[in-house]
């Protein structure tokens, strides 16, 4: 689950993590008032995605006229923050993180400035190949990581650590020489490190970032920008943080989806997938796309139905998969196991019935009672393709759903 | 002969009366899995009724468990308690664990990954459909009836996929010698590796098919792996080639960031360590049998 | 460091620990006051020894005429409270712990009483044997463990746990299926137990016992007795458990040791005894103990004056082995090491004429430079009786001891 | 031929900077140790200046003493943290890790030994005299000249007794093949059976000398440990044979707990185990000679 910057302060500010003050706001009068205990400060606008501060800021959800260019602007009065705040509130925030889409501003945080010597990059993650979450630090503060990843990989430090433990202070000391530190800001970088970490650990987060964690001119350590998501299936022992989930940020259709316990990704073509498992989701995700790319089809989504894939749930993938208006076809994919191919027939043609289903739906079964799954989808005299394998299922939902667009127009 | 898991396996249920645990217990025991009783705390000194009308003990500990002779677990307890139910086998000294439970804290499972370092436990999953050893034992939730005992080891990440697997080594008349679904978690117990190892050494198992999926490097040091030490032919597959960047695809271990975890640095992979890639999911049974020269 | 029954107590709480309300006092107007709270209450003299409740208070240190049969009372009253605070406060308690000395009773707990359905052992303490930190449980509750532990072994259970996760909750139950609860109760012991753990880590304690831990009638489990003793050497990160520490509780010479870095240990004897380094310095006492036997003399003290044995330290610990009385000759035994024999024989030279010893002074010295410092001891024309070995040592301090005994008396 | 340390020893010291670290740095050298460097955070880059003139370099981490070469590693850090100390080389690689500061608290002892399990490291201490191999090399704080190479392995949980038992056996012409100092603590790193493992390997050591002390039961399980595996002829002392119930004699483990550690168990034991008891600290060499038959 992400939140937003200022949400992650809040959150860190409880560990004293070194922080400036800031506050967050939701109208114009309350930006220019919290920016008046600042005198300059910085205007941040919150979105769920990074790249903010080189990012446009448009009027309209379909990005037609710019309104500020900049979704983080340094205001050296209140006036100028209220003036910020006016050009974003309300406004779509498109950075190289949200691709074509905006995403409307509904917060901003007004912070203090401070004066910055140099620039870190200091993020904490898990480190999948080894099962262990490490500590990554560069020079290059304030940059795009992966960037930095590709351009100088020399400049990013890696370190392991123990989540029993968390960092110990041996460790935190070869990161701050690592990164070139001296006398005072290797004991300030070892405090403010250990922070983080137990910040990290003890929230059950999975990215702890904070680009760029600065050094003042006082040799003090602040963390400057910091994004945080954390592990969902922890949420359970966090309702603080729980809480904190901006429904408004995230597509409705997955929203939808997390709350039923389905696994939905939207994607960008028109044939809707129904698949049970998640390997066998994806490899259909990849099968209409090669299979269907002599017809220009797609795939709309990624959808696991899961294990007990009853009439219910069918019915609720249906109504996720079609709230989409690109879907052209509609192709499912089932390997009956435990659940047998029957059930999940009836469940299907259950779920057609019901909803009226006017575009064409195509069926792949394998698996436990395959000859009558079919049987029953064949004699149930509803409109419903029935395929002999995924290939073939992939071809003839691409070309349904050519032929249906053709017919629709 | 088997990799882990043959008729000499007694196996206890962590969660055996719950939903989930009693109906695939049921599953289990149809199959012909020797599945020796639960544990169930609070419920220690009932039975458990089987549909078949057999009763099975349950325990309140999995030390009684083991006390009466269980040598392996399988857990359905729910998430919040699952890494505390996998401990509890650890300690208890059960050799085998496999986990079907999902959602389970990743944080928990570095605690158990950690535990595991200093104990000889083997863990299988979480999030996994499990190991069967055709017409001996299976410990899981796949369906049974699509396994027919043969010689491919069949090692993979997903659950279905696995299905589709074992549906196609069976039609092409090769079968499987023993299936081990690793499970799509990014902290889990066995991996690729670890399996191939088992199936190098395992005189049963003539061929191997390896299931992958983006995200994690574990298939590349798999490929790593097989290039050095496996002598038997290997078919491999990949799911998520067209997955985009930064998604998350159901699997919490199924997602591409950056230049890491994608699909074309796995196939890469596979192809120099000589692996048979099949083209797509149907052609996995044929994969196998081009990768053995049939 | 030990601490009181109340103070650990005030510990616990701060771990949410399942307590009955207390109240420490000094005086008996204010246990009569603190009673009244409660009605009937519990009146517990507080000193570090166990076995109060079974103990006997006397008037005077020279424990000649009883006050009162116990050091644990239930009152039915205030006024009975407080006519036992008055039989305790100020008075000698004598326990099976104290031996033949009684200590002072200078605190008294007043606390509430509870409805007991049965009492259980319950401590947590490191088992040395494989270096890991264990619970120990038993049915035998209020009982002394090392008599339960002798007599029905099989009713104490123990469990390891990992120190850098604590308790895990299959560990916890299984301690309390080994206690023979049941539902409610198994929940309540879980929770109680991980809190005693957490305490026993987070406190740097070496010991914590609760004996007993009561069950109530309302299936709730109590801690009805604690005793917390710590980790010296981790006490620097403990200020506020550091500053509980009673000096009067402790006897003052091996106060001032420890004050100085010397370790120090009263024993009954008459030959005092100053050593360096811990292993040698047990050995010395046992030579004592043997060697001496023929004269009647035995060992007044332990102690190690440590690697760096200069004048100062030589005098402070003369000086402390001197307040004892019963001392009647010194025993130096040095092996030298990096320290050169000749610097120590300077040091106690130095600290003989300093202080005008004037009982018998017994050196036996090996190691670096021994030749040059026997021989400044023999040229010294101070009265320092020189030995060969430490056999040699024993037998001339114990003959030096008699003598000076007689030629005093 | 010797066990842990010899001529290929390279050691580094953490805290060489330090009082203690730089006396005793000094003594080593003396004696012929091939002490390479130092680490002292915060003065990497500077020289420490022995007192022979000699110059070595000294690190922030060490990490760059192991660059620069260095296997062993001896720990001279104020005890609040050593433990970070003995970490930061057990990460960095450092196969030998020997621990002279004492005062380290039991917890963080504890997190030491948990490291200790995932590493191949072995760790001497703390609050011991270190380990020597007459002639070749000394790690610690002992005085080196009572020592002379020969025969006798040396395995002793106190200091100053330790020096006793070298000069004896000196004395009576034996020498010593290497001389380990395990230190008093409770929580430790090398034990007795570890010591008496090593002894009995090593073709150089024809007789072993093993001196406990009260408390704790590594003496009682190092005797089991020489009944069953032990062959060479073994000497034993044991401290505080008349130490009171209760009280703690100076080291942290030397106390008594009803009838846990006490000398009598501790001296039955080494009596059923056939090994040769010295009757006083004066009897140490005669006691190995007795038990080689001499």
């Amino acid at each position: 689950m992400k939140v937003h910057e200022y949400q992650s302060k809040q959150i860190l500010k409880k560990y004293n993590a070194p922080l400036l003050q800031g506050i967050p706001c939701t109208t114009a009068e309350e930006v220019e008032k919290a920016a008046e205990k600042f005198g300059r400060s910085v205007v941040k606008s919150q979105i769920y995605a990074g790249g903010r501060g080189k990012g446009t800021v448009y009027n309209e959800p379909e990005l037609k006229t710019v309104s500020l260019d900049g979704g983080v602007k340094l205001a050296s009065s209140p006036q100028e923050a209220r003036e910020y705040a006016e050009c974003m509130l309300g406004k779509y925030l498109q950075t190289v993180q949200t691709g074509n889409e905006g995403k409307q501003v509904n917060t901003i945080y007004i912070e203090d400035c401070c004066n910055i010597e140099s620039e870190y990059y200091f993020s904490i993650l898990l480190d999948r190949s080894v099962a262990a979450p490490m500590v990554m630090v560069s020079t290059e503060g304030g940059m795009d990581i992966e960037e930095v990843a590709e351009e100088s990989p020399e400049k990013i430090f890696k370190l392991h650590f123990n989540p029993l433990t968390g960092l110990a202070d041996h460790q935190a000391r070869l990161l701050a020489y690592q990164l070139g530190l001296k006398g005072g800001q290797i004991r300030n970088f070892i405090k403010t490190a250990k922070i983080l970490v137990k910040a990290y650990l003890d929230t059950d987060s999975d990215l702890l970032e904070v680009n760029p964690l600065v050094l003042t001119t006082e040799d003090d350590f602040m963390v400057l920008d910091s994004k945080m998501t954390f592990d969902d299936n922890a949420l359970y022992r966090h309702p603080e943080i729980a809480k904190l989930r901006d429904k408004s940020e995230e597509d409705p259709a997955e929203v939808e989806a997390i709350d039923n316990n389905l696994a939905f990704v939207k994607l960008e073509g028109n044939i809707g997938c129904m698949v049970n498992g998640a390997g066998l989701a994806m490899a259909t995700v990849d099968a209409v796309s090669i299979f269907g790319k002599e017809f220009n089809a797609a795939p709309a989504n990624f959808l696991d139905v899961g294990g007990g894939a009853n009439a219910e749930k069918v019915k609720l993938a249906f109504r996720i998969i079609l709230n989409d208006p690109s879907v052209d076809a509609i192709l499912v994919n089932i390997f009956g196991g435990i659940m047998k191919c029957d059930v999940i027939a009836e469940g299907v043609l259950q779920a057609v019935r019901e909803m009226e289903l006017h575009i064409p739906l195509i069926v792949r079964l394998a698996g436990t009672n395959v000859e009558e799954g079919k049987k029953m989808i064949a004699e149930s005299g509803l409109k419903v393709i029935a395929a002999e394998d995924l290939p073939d299922g992939c071809l003839k939902a691409a070309k349904a759903a050519a032929e249906y667009r053709k017919g629709a127009k | 002969m088997s990799v882990l898991v043959d008729k000499s396996t007694k196996l206890v249920c962590q969660g055996l009366t719950g939903k989930s645990g009693s109906f695939h217990a049921n599953q289990m025991l149809e199959y012909g899995t020797n599945l020796i009783g639960g544990v169930s705390p609070g419920k220690g000194g009932t039975n458990w009724k089987a549909n078949s009308g057999d009763e099975k003990p349950i325990w309140n500990t999995v030390k009684e468990a083991v006390a009466a002779g269980a040598n392996a677990s399988v857990v359905f307890v729910p998430p919040p308690f699952a890494a505390d139910a996998i401990l509890e086998s650890i300690e208890a000294g059960i050799k085998l664990i496999v986990t079907i439970t999902e959602w389970i804290p990743v944080k928990d499972m570095l605690e158990v990954k950690h535990a595991l370092k200093y104990n000889d436990a083997v863990l299988i999953g979480p999030n996994c459909p499990g190991i069967i050893t055709p017409g001996e034992c299976k410990i899981g939730i796949m369906p049974g009836f699509i396994h027919k005992p043969g010689t491919v080891g069949v090692v993979s990440r997903s659950g279905t996929m696995t299905y589709e697997a074992v549906n196609q080594t069976t039609q092409v008349g090769l079968g499987q010698s023993t299936c081990i679904g690793i499970g799509g978690d990014p902290v889990k117990g066995l991996d690729f590796i670890d399996c191939l190892k088992l199936f190098q050494d395992d005189p049963n198992t003539k061929q191997i098919l390896m299931l992958g999926e983006i995200g994690g490097d574990s298939e590349e040091r798999a490929c790593e792996f097989i290039k050095n030490h496996v002598t038997k032919p290997v078919a491999g597959f990949i799911a998520g080639t067209h997955a985009p960047e930064g998604k998350r695809l159901g699997h919490a271990g199924a997602i591409v960031q950056g230049s890491c975890g994608t699909a074309k640095a796995k196939l890469e992979a596979m192809a120099s360590a000589g692996i048979t890639i099949a083209e797509n999911t149907n052609d996995l049974g044929n994969a196998v049998l081009r990768a053995s020269g049939k």
